[in-house]
């Protein structure tokens, strides 16, 4: 709807090319802004009440129905709040840090396919760019923790830098093996390759249900270990539990944003979950069929292409689906140590997220005929190689131990 | 290790089942435990205590308060959150009431002390927890009569105690009254002998009838000045001899052994602090003189 | 901050200095990062601070600083009467007033030869039992939220130990300052229906017990990061005092149920939980399976309560002989000793609490030391401290 | 009453062994001047006898010089009360148990007869853990520890002057204003907050 309506708009002012292109930009981010602004107040509500459930409370419930105004309340709470900016600090840079989390987290949707045309910014080598942009979050991030001139923050600044690069390798790598099979960067073709084409288009109503989800990359065995690398990779990428040593309150206070009060918090705040958003949605496009879903023929329309449930609804969708995933595991899980963190992306996810490529390739090149016995033993594989990989790692493995008794 | 991470699965199945569990009934019971406070009532037990109250009986606050300013709380208070100045009559005289009573909240403890302490079960502790003031300290000072609060009141917060205290007032009051009767007619069958002993005294030493500790209830009339002063002497020497057995007689037991208890305590007390209130002065008399006041009361 | 201390009457004391050095590492001059965790730290339980310094997160050397809670208990408790004491008692280690109660009781009873009556002990041990179930449960929710566990098994902790709490409120009046024991007995007599409220709440104990071990026993994350972190060994375990569950961790078989059998502990069969290794995973499991222990002794006291008075003949203001005592209990945290010296007078002329949190922070230095930061945290977690306690 | 079933320690091989050392009366403690301290301890830790391996509680106690009475049996055999001179001193309090044999409990009391300057032995060397006990000891006594490794302020600040703990200690006059009902602590306060510092704002 809005893509048409913003087609409608550029044709009305084709007269001058600038203008209408610079009309077109703001249609397309200004509701980009505002759905994910949305997201992100839905997801803190979601976050608390999920997170209170788990923990056997009741979570916000006085603001509105289901405490659903919340958010909103902690915005204005946290516009009103006093900026509070430590004497001692680089200005200029505490100011700016907050800026560039949220600038370089909303620059990586503009790849993100939400729907068929919902490409904000549609360009053939969307992924590199994608990769290229995240990597500023950590640079922010880095300048937030040094700028505020607090121990705790530069700590947090630092496990913050060691993290996010080391996890962006096994990141990258589980998105190349998609890119090696796909053949292209651009992530609308990336989702138009996980529909099964014939199954999707057949009058079979069963077949067009599932051929929206039997070519999703997760199914295969490279994508189902890509995904799974991926899925990591951002857990640690977006500081989520139990990847959120840079903020881990139990040691380091809040790291990098220990200094940081008010309105500026609340931009971290958001240019995280906006990262979150964001690097899920690269894990829908790559591995769970980005917009695509299961679908059924509308009763109106006789054209193939047409479907019930329109794909940006799927996408949104899956995105909470995984947002949800995050929420639980972070209410589970302990963190790890920074050693032990960097181990095990050293160790094990970079390894696992190499010999994946060279399944994939393997399955590309060599097994193009027997695919289902080649899947099985690739799965196999994979499995045995992470296994292998965990207890090379682990030379005394912890265990659960046996305790003796004293009378 | 079975399987990759399996620790860290079955953990996630646990929150699972405790986030699954919340929304159904039998989990809201188990574990849902929030008590949505101000709309959910209070869950105030038997033995809730949080700060004291003075009771009175019947209808009028002031006549029907039990504390008789005995300031045995105030001795025994651990945070010594409680101050008592003793009412006087027109005639200098000491009224058995308190004419100040002051519980600083803000520091008392809720321990129970007082309470336990009080030989007339005028303190009792409330199970009221709402007390948030405007006035940091002002508010949280309260005085005698914020703090008086029916006996009805406490029948309703607290009722098997109350009833407990009941009878054992009312027991003790019928003990007071037997005893005062057979104190009146020793008194009447000594009075030609003491006369006559007084003078003695006065040189010597008390008559051996004296010296026996008498315990004055406390609904008493003011004994008679010669009387007053008789005892007073007799407890002076009473006391160093009570002071001699390290472990004092034990506390639950009849009320004539409570009262002596209070008796040496309070006397001793008495002499060790110098804090006593100065309206003692008045009388012009030493350390036996004061603690007798402190009797006179008790 | 200076490492000297002030000079006092007497010579000056002898301390070497451990100073701030610069260190060279291939070339580079580097300092060490010297972090002041705390007092207003989200982990330190309290009030308390470690000067830290780091050598990158590595910790190089670990000063505990407290002192910010101190009251002076024990000269307060020198002012007033022995009875006037109890309540504070309550505010030593304030999750376990009712085992701080009966260490002081247990003291007083010592100096003036008190009996206690058996119903009244019989009460004693369910209600210390009941206080280390709450201190063991709220220790290991504690120490995984160190972990960073965001608090659910806290949360699941607080549920269990609000049951618990309801039942010491019921009897004593008050959820955490109970105040319930008194020399020579208890202060009232547990109300019409607690006990059957208890055998509830003690029957569903071990079910919580074994989902809370699902979640964390075998979760690979606590485990490595628990096991071979913090390691204590018996040797050093006993030299610095270290007395309760972390005693026992390292493997060292002292339990003062079973040395002193204060009360009537020896009726109760119980096993004291071992551990071998010492690290934080071992203190973390002993408690466990002490409260585990401990339900069987709650579930045995509740059966054979008897019926009787709850008070002997005690007085409730007393002047003990001259004389002094030293009376110890195993409090949740460790050996709890009241020690008391009376100079005739109803007011102790020296009262002194030994607390199991202070001495048992001795080690925590040679604990940490080479360990990254949040092990530091992990393993002050472990070690359980309360800092009403530690101060006084 | 409270039983305690750790072996009663039998004094008399460590008496043999160190003749000085006294027993006191009524609490049989073990009375030991401070430059003997450390050997006694020693002994005691090793010796097969007493393998008194842990040591649980230290503490100090001032005594303020006194005058005590006593009730004693002259030559004539009356008993009569004397008046003894204490002098002022302080203690040392040491409580030994034994892990490994179970046994318990041995006082040992260190005694400094200087009380204005009081100089004792630190344990620290045998026991670590004196270390925070003593230091709690110097940080409210005043106790000087030779031979501790670490004696700092323990639970007062360092800038604190006075030690808390003993008998003669006036607490300082530093009350800030603030409504109570205990008259003489509000003149105090009264008269403190013309002063400025250590006043409050009312």
């Amino acid at each position: 709807m809005l893509v048409q309506f913003a087609n409608w708009v550029q044709g009305e002012l084709a007269c001058s090319p600038a203008l209408a292109k610079i009309v077109g930009i703001l249609l397309a981010a200004v509701p980009l802004a505002t759905v994910f602004a949305l997201c992100f107040a839905f997801t803190t509500w979601l976050e608390r009440k999920g997170l209170a459930r788990i923990q056997n409370r009741i979570g916000p419930n006085r603001v509105g129905p289901f405490g659903l105004f919340q958010p909103i309340a902690d915005g204005i709470k946290m516009i009103t709040k006093e900026d509070i900016v430590p004497r001692s600090s680089d200005h200029f840079f505490h100011l700016i840090a907050p800026l560039l989390v949220l600038v370089s987290s909303m620059a990586c949707l503009a790849f993100i396919p939400f729907g068929l045309g919902m490409t904000m910014s549609p360009i053939d080598t969307a992924v590199v760019f994608f990769f290229a942009i995240l990597g500023m979050n950590t640079l922010a991030v880095f300048l937030a923790g040094w700028a505020s001139r607090n121990k705790y923050s530069l700590l947090g600044g630092m496990r913050a830098v060691a993290q996010m690069v080391s996890y962006e390798i096994p990141l990258v790598l589980s998105a190349v093996t998609v890119v090696m099979m796909v053949g292209s960067l651009d992530t609308r073709e990336i989702v138009g390759a996980q529909v099964v084409e014939g199954w999707a288009t057949s009058e079979n109503s069963g077949l067009r249900f599932l051929g929206q989800i039997a070519g999703w990359h997760v199914f295969t065995p490279w994508g189902f270990a890509g995904f799974i690398i991926f899925f990591i990779a951002a857990l640690a990428e977006t500081n989520r539990s139990p990847f959120d040593l840079p903020e881990a309150e139990s040691e380091i206070i809040a790291g990098y944003v220990t200094e940081y009060s008010g309105f500026k918090f609340a931009l971290f705040f958001l240019g995280e979950y906006i990262g979150a958003f964001a690097v899920l949605g690269l894990a829908i496009t790559l591995f769970l069929g980005g917009w695509n879903g299961p679908n059924f023929q509308p009763w109106w329309s006789s054209d193939p292409h047409a479907l019930l449930i329109p794909g940006f609804v799927w996408f949104f969708f899956k995105m909470f689906v995984l947002m949800a995933v995050l929420i639980w595991i972070r209410g589970t899980l302990p963190r790890l140590r920074v050693d032990q963190l960097m181990s095990f992306a050293w160790k094990f996810l970079l390894p696992l997220a190499l010999v994946n490529v060279f399944v994939a390739g393997f399955l590309f090149h060599v097994a193009k005929e027997d695919r289902v016995w080649a899947s099985v033993a690739a799965f196999v594989f994979l499995y045995l190689v992470a296994k292998g990989l965990s207890r090379m790692n682990q030379s005394d493995a912890p265990a659960p131990r046996k305790y003796h008794f004293a009378e | 290790m079975d399987l990759l991470g399996s620790g860290i699965f079955k953990g996630m199945a646990v929150t699972l089942k405790n986030f699954a569990m919340t929304y159904f009934d039998r989990g809201r019971k188990e574990r849902l435990p929030t008590v949505q406070y101000p709309e959910a009532g209070d869950t105030v037990t038997l033995f809730t205590r949080n700060f004291p109250f003075l009771i009175y009986d019947g209808e009028e606050e002031v006549d029907g308060m039990r504390c008789v300013a005995c300031q045995i709380c105030e001795r025994e208070c651990p945070p010594a959150c409680i101050y008592i100045v003793k009412e006087k009559d027109e005639n200098g005289k000491f009224v058995k009431r308190p004419k100040v009573f002051d519980i600083d909240v803000s520091v008392c403890m809720g321990c129970q002390i007082c309470v336990e302490v009080c030989p007339f079960d005028a303190i009792v502790m409330d199970s009221e927890f709402e007390y948030s003031k405007e006035d940091r300290f002002g508010d949280l000072l309260f005085n005698r009569d914020e703090l008086l609060k029916s006996n009805d009141y406490y029948h309703k917060i607290h009722p098997e105690e109350a009833q407990a205290r009941d009878a054992n007032l009312a027991a003790k009051k019928a003990a007071d009254e037997a005893k005062k009767k057979a104190r009146e007619e020793k008194a009447a069958a000594a009075a030609a002998a003491k006369a006559a002993a007084e003078k003695e005294a006065s040189e010597k030493k008390d008559s051996p009838e004296a010296s026996e500790p008498v315990a004055e209830e406390p609904k008493a009339e003011p004994a008679a000045p010669s009387e007053n002063h008789a005892k007073a002497e007799s407890e002076a020497k009473e006391k160093p001899a009570a002071e001699e057995t390290p472990v004092e007689e034990p506390a639950a037991a009849t009320d004539e052994t409570e009262d002596a208890k209070e008796e040496s305590s309070g006397g001793s007390e008495g002499k060790e602090t110098s804090e006593e209130p100065e309206e003692t002065a008045g009388s012009g008399e030493d350390d036996e003189k004061k603690a007798e006041e402190g009797e006179g009361v008790s | 901050m200076t490492m000297e201390s002030s000079v006092v009457a007497g010579s000056e004391p002898t301390v070497e200095p451990r100073g701030f050095e610069l260190i060279e590492r291939e070339g580079l001059e580097t300092n060490l990062l010297e972090v002041s965790m705390g007092p207003h730290h989200p982990s330190t339980h309290g009030v308390f601070r470690m000067d830290v310094k780091l050598d990158g997160e590595t910790v190089t050397e670990l000063r505990p600083v407290f002192g910010y809670l101190h009251r002076n208990h024990e000269k307060l408790a020198e002012d007033m009467g022995y009875l006037g004491s109890m309540p504070f008692t309550d505010r030593l280690d304030y999750f376990c007033s009712m085992t701080n109660n009966w260490a002081y009781a247990l003291a007083g009873e010592k100096m003036i030869d008190l009996e206690v009556p058996e119903r009244a002990e019989y009460v004693r041990v369910i209600m210390a039992e009941l206080t280390r179930l709450v201190n063991h449960i709220m220790l290991v929710g504690f120490f995984v939220n160190d972990l960073g566990a965001l608090g659910t098994p806290l949360l699941y902790a607080l549920r269990e130990r609000e049951k618990i709490l309801d039942l010491f409120e019921w009897a004593s009046g008050a959820r955490m300052m109970c105040n319930y024991m008194r020399f020579g007995g208890l202060r009232n007599d547990l109300p019409e229906g607690w006990l059957t409220k208890c055998r509830e709440v003690v029957d569903a104990f071990p079910y919580f017990l074994d989902e809370y071990e699902k979640l964390l026993v075998e979760n690979e994350i606590i485990l490595v990061r628990t096991q071979n972190v913090g390691v204590l060994k018996p040797e050093l375990a006993i030299n610095a005092g270290i007395t309760g569950p972390m005693l026992r961790a390292s493997g060292v078989n002292y339990d003062l149920r079973k040395v002193d059998a204060y009360g009537v502990y020896d009726r109760f069969p119980f096993r004291v939980p071992m551990g071998e290794v010492g690290d934080c995973y071992d203190r973390f499991m002993v408690r466990i399976l002490e409260m585990r222990e401990s339900i069987k002794i709650l579930r045995q006291a509740m059966d054979e309560l008897p019926e009787g008075p709850i008070m002997g003949e005690a007085p409730r203001v007393f002047k003990p002989p001259a004389g002094e005592i030293y009376g110890r209990i195993e409090g949740p945290k460790g050996e709890l000793g009241f020690y008391l010296v009376s100079d005739g007078t109803a007011k102790p002329y020296r009262y002194r609490v030994r607390p199991p949190s202070l001495v048992n922070l001795t080690v925590l230095e040679d604990l940490c030391l080479g360990h990254k930061v949040a092990d530091a945290v992990v393993i002050l977690g472990s070690v359980d401290i309360v800092l009403g306690e530690v101060d006084r | 009453m409270p039983v305690s079933d750790e072996t009663p320690v039998d004094l008399a091989p460590v008496l043999e062994s160190f003749p000085s050392l006294e027993v006191e009366k009524g609490t049989g403690a073990l009375i030991t001047q401070p430059a003997l301290v450390l050997e006694v301890v020693q002994f005691l830790r090793d010796d097969p006898r007493y393998r008194l391996d842990y040591l649980s509680n230290v503490t100090g106690i001032d005594y303020l010089a006194t005058v005590r009475k006593e009730k004693r049996v002259n030559e004539e055999g009356k008993t009569e009360i004397v008046k003894i001179d204490e002098p002022p001193r302080m203690d040392v309090v040491y409580h030994f148990y034994s892990m490994s044999e179970k046994r318990g409990l041995v006082t040992l009391k260190q005694r400094i007869t200087d009380r204005d300057r009081p100089v004792a032995t630190s344990l620290m060397p045998l026991f670590r853990s004196a270390e925070f006990q003593e230091r709690e000891v110097y940080d409210l006594f005043g106790i000087d520890f030779q031979g501790h490794l670490d004696l700092r302020r323990l639970l007062m600040w360092e800038e604190f002057e006075d030690f808390p703990m003993r008998r003669d200690y006036v607490e300082p006059d530093d009350y800030e204003y603030e409504p109570t009902p205990h008259g003489e602590v509000l003149e105090k306060a009264k008269t403190h907050a013309g002063l400025g510092e250590g006043g409050s704002e009312e």
